[in-house]
């Protein structure tokens, strides 16, 4: 089998592993923008019995399964993306420490903006909107849910161990966090009211 | 290849690439093409310590393993002079382990640590051509998962202590205590990683460039989040790892990488006509 | 076109990323271990025609690049990571034929301290910890790790070369070395069937 350049290109993009523009193509395969459009044809052709496809996304060529095929993958890498990431563990630990709270509260803690976090939660049934704050903005409060107990193998809120020290040292530094964000000129409380 | 790689083996080798005294006995058995199994051992020991010698005129470090070799190959070659040992059970101490019977070839046991090294030497050697074939090879790492496939969350799958762990980690990343300082280092480190996650997309983007509308965060956005935003467009702009282009009155600003060799210039030319855009050819 | 087998089994190797064994494929596509022995046989007469290729490899199947294209896509990726040195291949080496063994075994026939060599291949995920032998002072035992067969591009342990056992004294001192081992509890030559 003769090293083409469908083929070369289809070696590129499946090692890859994410989007290659035209001009990264044609630079390593040392060919002029023509052939190379005329390769990914060829290569799509080739492919139209493939589970998998070429598909043109940010700018690039990328190869990917075909939706078809998205049960079959979902059920092997799902157990995988399963487990909660860094992030989604620091601020569902923050929302069971301190519930109900607001997402300024959580942010002010963490640090980092935590829309896509909190919507990760709830949408795995970690978390739930418990209401709303009464003051300027009524930012919505969070709070565990039993998804959440069972999830990390507890009966009750009351089953999560207690930190040793006095408790006020997570309440300090959340206050302190807010205080020098509102001196810094940032006023983190009132953004709620988007929502 | 040409037949003759037997000339002088003594010259020919570099002093100091063995890896220890059975790699360099076993350098010297081949080379002098040596009955392993009927070894001269005082050509093969008056060879290893000239190299020996020379290892240290060249100050290499030499292992303390070379030495005590040295000191087994005299050995070996003093009991290979004296006369058989007369027949006596007991008197024999030899330390072999030709106890009973005959006296055991004060070679023996040297002879049979070469020869299952070497072979395992062999074997280093074909593994050294599967390790070339497979690096010929490529994989691929995990595709991304879009998280499209809900499954119900697996009954403790994390402990509750995991989660007074991850209140702890917090707690001391964040540093309660002296307040002014923890909160100034606090929002530095944001905004540091505001900044790579900048570059790192800039870069990405090549000479291509980045839209500006596609750094800023999604709808309900938090505020602190477009303020870090510009401040660390600001401060890449200040240092020159970025530059940014607004082609029509009004229309996408867009934000380039400038490889670091390409810094200084650039820095130049901006200040005498205004937007440059690089090209990393 | 429709979802056959041959596809599924395609999509999930392509979307692994990791060699998959025939047990998860089995599961994943919910059919028969012939069956799916029978779509990878069919897969590979598919993809004769591609710069891609299904490798048998750690123990699992595995999409991989055909060599022919090495120079290509060598270009475009960071290279793989550094060659093994060669002080660390002769002890994976050596690992491998012996496992599990001690440091002290392996120091024995190499004839110079290993401590770093053994360190760096640990680092490599060449080797890991079986255990300790239970003899005075109990050592760790070291065994060689799936990462191992996939750098060496090995589907299973047995694909090592065998060892030439033709001249006697080696065969004696590897059954000396056995017989120790099995004194002390330790199987070592026993375990070619199970994969």
């Amino acid at each position: 089998m003769p090293v083409d350049l469908p083929r070369m290109v289809e070696a590129l993009l499946f090692a890859a592993g994410e989007p290659l523009t035209v001009k990264e193509l044609v630079r390593t395969t040392e060919t002029e923008v023509e052939a190379l459009h005329a390769a990914i044809r060829t290569l799509r052709e080739r492919y139209e019995h493939s589970a998998l496809q070429i598909v043109e996304i940010a700018g690039g060529f990328q190869l990917a399964t075909r939706p078809e095929y998205a049960p079959a993958v979902g059920k092997l890498l799902a157990p995988h993306a399963n487990r909660l990431s860094r992030p989604a563990l620091e601020t569902v630990t923050i929302i069971a420490y301190r519930q109900p709270c607001t997402q300024a509260e959580i942010e002010a803690i963490r640090g980092v903006a935590s829309d896509a976090v909190l919507k990760t939660l709830t949408e795995r049934d970690m978390i739930r909107e418990a209401g709303r704050k009464p003051t300027p903005g009524r930012p919505i409060l969070y709070a565990t849910t039993d998804a959440f107990l069972h999830y990390f193998g507890m009966a009750a809120i009351d089953d999560l161990p207690a930190l040793d020290e006095d408790d006020e040292m997570m309440a300090e530094a959340t206050e302190e966090a807010t205080t020098a964000l509102a001196a810094a000129g940032v006023r983190i409380d009132g953004e709620e009211s988007s929502r | 290849m040409p037949p003759a790689g037997v000339a002088s083996p003594l010259l020919t080798v570099q002093i100091g690439t063995f890896e220890g005294p059975l790699d360099l006995l076993l350098h010297l058995v081949r080379a002098g093409r040596m009955d392993i199994f009927d070894l001269p051992i005082s050509t093969l020991c008056d060879q290893y310590l000239t190299y020996l010698r020379a290892m240290e005129e060249m100050d290499l470090s030499v292992a303390g393993e070379f030495f005590v070799m040295a000191a087994t190959l005299l050995e070996i070659k003093s009991r290979m002079l004296l006369p058989a040992p007369p027949k006596e059970e007991g008197d024999d101490g030899s330390g072999g382990e030709g106890g009973d019977g005959e006296p055991e070839d004060p070679r023996a046991e040297l002879v049979r640590r070469l020869l299952e090294y070497g072979k395992y030497q062999g074997i280093a050697e074909s593994l050294r051509d599967r390790e070339g074939e497979r690096r010929q090879v490529f994989f691929r790492s995990r595709a991304e998962y879009s998280g499209a496939f809900r499954t119900p969350p697996r009954f403790g799958e994390l402990s509750a202590e995991e989660l007074l762990r991850t209140l702890e980690r917090m707690l001391a990343a964040v540093g309660a205590g002296e307040r002014a300082v923890t909160s100034v280092r606090r929002q530095k480190i944001t905004l540091r990683m505001k900044m790579r996650e900048v570059v790192t997309l800039a870069e990405r983007a090549g000479t291509e460039g980045l839209n500006l509308s596609r750094l800023l965060p999604e709808a309900p956005f938090a505020l602190l989040e477009v303020v870090l935003l510009f401040l660390s467009l600001l401060e890449l702009l200040k240092v020159g790892t970025i530059v940014v282009a607004q082609e029509e009155f009004c229309g996408e600003i867009r934000v380039f990488f400038v490889p670091e060799n390409e810094r200084a210039a650039l820095v130049d030319e901006n200040t005498e006509e205004g937007m440059v855009v690089a090209d990393a050819g």
